[in-house]
């Protein structure tokens, strides 16, 4: 193709964006959207995985069998969503494999948050409160963004996640409601989840990358700091409501802006972890590994069996 | 009466517990996503009934105990659940093969605890058993798979069926209590299931490459609450916060 | 002050108790006869020491409590040693590791402890230090053994020193408890033995023909309370007796 | 040597050991004599190392922090007289590495009491008082037997197992005289262990091989029914002392014999453990050979920096 008729399919491609027409992976699409969407959905769908690890860990050990069948309902949700993540991903010509391969060599990230550790129960609340929480500020403008396996793929997520997000407030609350140690325990957890939740939401907008073209093509619409403040916005009347104090002596409500005022995020903290260097990064990604690795015989088994099977079909009719 | 039928129930439900706990350990490791969300679902399928039974138990006690002290409050020495359900998951073929001798024991224990003439056990019974087939479906395929797929996953499999063979007859053991509810309607005769629970299985085995093991020395203990130094360790897990926070709402 | 000295010696303790309890779930599985009984030893060791501090601990709270109270029934927010000590025995390069990078800051401090203005400390710290210079030498020991012996064990080595090198930063931090008893002659200002430490370490794996890691990330909490998944599973197995069948003499 | 010569070797060993003489490493003595004694020695070895697993099982959930720091000496003890044991064989010409070999693949045999699990805490008690004090009763006439440096090793066996042996006890005295729970417990362990410990005395005399022989060698000096009734007659009074039963329906004082008399015992579950199909026989080979075959990098690592040192050391002296 010469250059000028790739201008123009550029051209045409940019005008179905704005006119919210949803590109299919069958459609032409520029290598740098295709390479955007398979960094920012595998990313999202590892972010998936990676994430059942942190709630997985207090499965064995939930305090009622209710809360342990809706905790392993969650974890199972969660493998669904990467599930059809990694399958919305592959339309655009990668395998899950490849992806995997992306993950466990560490060129591929996934939301940090989750090299936090679950050190008590009241983790899974504030987990599902305020990570979730989060999570579904990220995701709902997402629900409209152009790519179209994305798009179906974040309605599902979302109505999932916000399921999952009030199911996180009622076990907060039910601390929070219960014993003075269960109350001590949701508010130590909330203690150690909200700057980490903050940060979720990304760098500062000044720090942000990518942002102007992300926009563009609807795979962001709104700033990290608009979603952040969002955020806040929304989580601070929760904790109230509950009797949990946000451990931040700077929140306060701000009336002119109709919004409240923060104090310092640590940002050092977020590099180091998104680098590599939080308290789980190696504990999760050794999880993944080798649960891969331990997997190998399995899938290779089922290959095999799979591939016997079909030529005893193929004997069968000659 | 009362007793025997507390009994009976949880000799069924322990079962459910201990297996469904096991399955909860692999959450999040699975060796595919694909099986890591079917183990998943078994897991929550079993819990689901726990609660079904143990919610039943705690109405026969009548003493205000919840289906959460049943499940968590009890002894090492007082969980009736068969030796089968709490080995280990020592790798993949350890866990499908575990979950095959399982359910093709329980698939034929829930169609004759349908015909229970107790009604909620029926009910029960009659829930259960569209999961179970399922579960069945998926444990002796997957045997299949392994027993069929390459040298190492035969060999993996075919040893996991040699150490876990050693468990299956106390499936068919029968507790005083167990006599009792039996002979009242409201039980099953376990001992009439195993001549065709061998046969299926060995039908299974067949179909997937795997040796029918030989063995006539079998292990039992778990009815009468003598288990395997496997269960402590999953069971301090298990009561972990129930017995650190007591007497609390969650 | 009282709590600030309970605190002290909780946090020095709980390094003992939870070290202590990972050689525990070794013994029998060690990879020699020899290397067996030395951790055992170390483990008796230990929970030797534990029991001193405990004991002095429980005279200091003065309410009943027992040394068993302390030692197995707190919550898991409650325990104060290092990441370090809670790290699982992955194989036994990271027990080596483990051991040896904690020995040779145990060795530094209960040199400084010896000089507290608390007469009891001193002389729990004047007893320990024969045991853990034997405890120094013997990890040191294996850590040249490893890392100088062949191949596949210097790998094994390095890559247990590269995991655990992340934990080594938090013995040198101070909690506010520490801070005051430093303060007042009887604690250790553990930001003191920072240098000789990494000075003693680092000639060690020069030694052992290992490689001084070069991250400079550290990662901390233990000292708060705020511990790796880990410890959540050791505890409950710590626990479960004393929860299981509470307030019984043994 | 000729036949003469040797019908005049062994004679003059047999009268040695008639004078009670001991028997020591590099002294002649009959092929026989050698073997089964390496088969003895070894065996015994081998009991001590399995039976650490049983009771390392409840080590890290020992109940208080006196009982854990006993319960680990007691365990450290008896990997002590594994070592010394081995050691002692060793001098008949066999090394530790072959008895390992002979050990997991089954050619050697340790004792069947240890492929019993350990329960509950109250087995900790249990075997103390009755695994123990079978062993005792085994082991202390070996303390007089032919072979030098068996007899020993027994002498130090013998100590170390008669202080094991009142701390077992102890610890059922405790729980005999605790709440009902622990009462409870301690007699339920009493009633798993019971049999099992009275079979620890070896087959009836009737199927007892090799006994003739042993006598004279003084491997055994009594035969096992009345080893049997020693144990018997020694533990009842003290189940009585502490107020536990012992479960077996026909036992009762034989004022004739000046014996108990006691109830069938089950031979066939004595005979099907022998033979390696016990509750705990393949949990406990998989644990030996486990710990076995994971120390090889460890065994190789030492054996090659001990050989580097030496040539370091040659070097520099040249």
């Amino acid at each position: 193709m010469s250059e000028e008729q790739i201008r123009s399919l550029e051209r045409q491609f940019d005008e179905r964006i704005a006119r919210d027409e949803k590109i299919e992976p069958k459609d032409w699409m520029p290598e740098k959207y295709r390479k955007t969407h398979i960094r920012q959905m595998s990313q999202h769908a590892h972010s998936e995985i990676v994430g059942m690890l942190p709630e997985g860990n207090w499965i064995t050990r939930a305090p009622s069998l209710r809360r342990k069948v809706a905790l392993l309902a969650k974890v199972q949700d969660e493998a669904g969503h990467g599930l059809y993540l990694y399958s919305a991903t592959e339309t655009l010509g990668i395998s899950r494999d490849e992806m995997y391969e992306q993950l466990h060599t560490g060129k591929a990230k996934y939301s940090s948050i989750f090299n936090y550790p679950t050190v008590t129960w009241a983790d899974m609340g504030a987990v599902g409160w305020l990570v979730d929480g989060a999570a579904i500020i990220n995701q709902v403008p997402l629900c409209n963004t152009s790519y179209g396996p994305y798009a179906r793929a974040m309605i599902r997520v979302c109505k999932e996640e916000s399921f999952h997000q009030r199911q996180g407030f009622e076990i907060m609350m039910k601390l929070a409601n219960g014993s003075p140690e269960q109350k001590e325990l949701a508010q130590d957890a909330l203690n150690r989840w909200w700057w980490p939740s903050l940060m979720m939401l990304g760098p500062t907008d000044a720090e942000s990358v990518h942002t102007e073209q992300s926009m563009k093509w609807k795979l962001k619409r709104k700033s990290n700091d608009d979603l952040r403040q969002q955020f806040i916005d929304q989580t601070v009347p929760q904790a109230e409501l509950i009797g949990l104090t946000i451990p931040d002596p700077d929140l306060k409500w701000n009336e002119e802006r109709g919004s409240y005022d923060f104090g310092d995020i640590n940002w050092d903290e977020f590099w180091q972890v998104v680098k590599g260097h939080g308290p789980c990064n190696k504990e999760r990604m050794k999880a993944r590994i080798g649960a891969w690795e331990e997997g190998e015989w399995i899938r290779d088994a089922a290959m095999a069996h799979a591939e016997k099977k079909q030529e005893r079909k193929q004997k069968q009719a000659v | 009466m009362k007793d025997n039928l507390y009994n009976y129930i949880l000799g069924i439900a322990d079962n459910s517990l201990i297996l469904g706990q096991r399955l909860g350990e692999l959450c999040g490791h699975g060796p595919t996503l694909e099986t890591d969300i079917a183990c998943t679902n078994i897991s929550l399928d079993l819990f689901g009934q726990v609660r079904s039974y143990f919610q039943y138990a705690a109405k026969i006690a009548g003493d205000n105990r919840s289906e959460d002290d049943i499940a968590m409050l009890r002894k090492e020495r007082e969980y009736k659940n068969v030796l089968l359900v709490e080995q280990p998951n020592t790798n993949f073929a350890y866990t499908i093969g575990r979950q095959f001798l399982f359910d093709v024991y329980h698939l034929a224990f829930l169609a004759e605890l349908q015909k229970s003439t107790d009604l909620t056990l029926s009910a029960i019974a009659n829930k259960c058993i569209k999961e179970v087939s399922y579960h069945e479906r998926f444990s002796s395929d997957w045997v299949k798979r392994l027993g069929d797929g390459t040298e190492e996953s035969n060999q993996k499999m075919q040893k996991a069926i040699n150490d876990l063979w050693t468990y299956t007859d106390e499936l068919f053991h029968q507790t005083e209590a167990d006599k009792v509810i039996v002979a009242e309607g409201a039980g099953v005769d376990v001992t009439k299931l195993k001549v065709n629970y061998y046969k299926r299985v060995n039908e299974i085995l067949q179909l997937a490459n795997l040796e029918i093991p030989e063995s006539k020395y079998f292990q039992k203990g778990g009815k009468e609450g003598i288990h395997t130094e496997h269960l402590g360790y999953l069971l301090s897990e298990l009561q972990y916060m129930q017995r650190a926070y007591p007497n609390m709402e969650w």
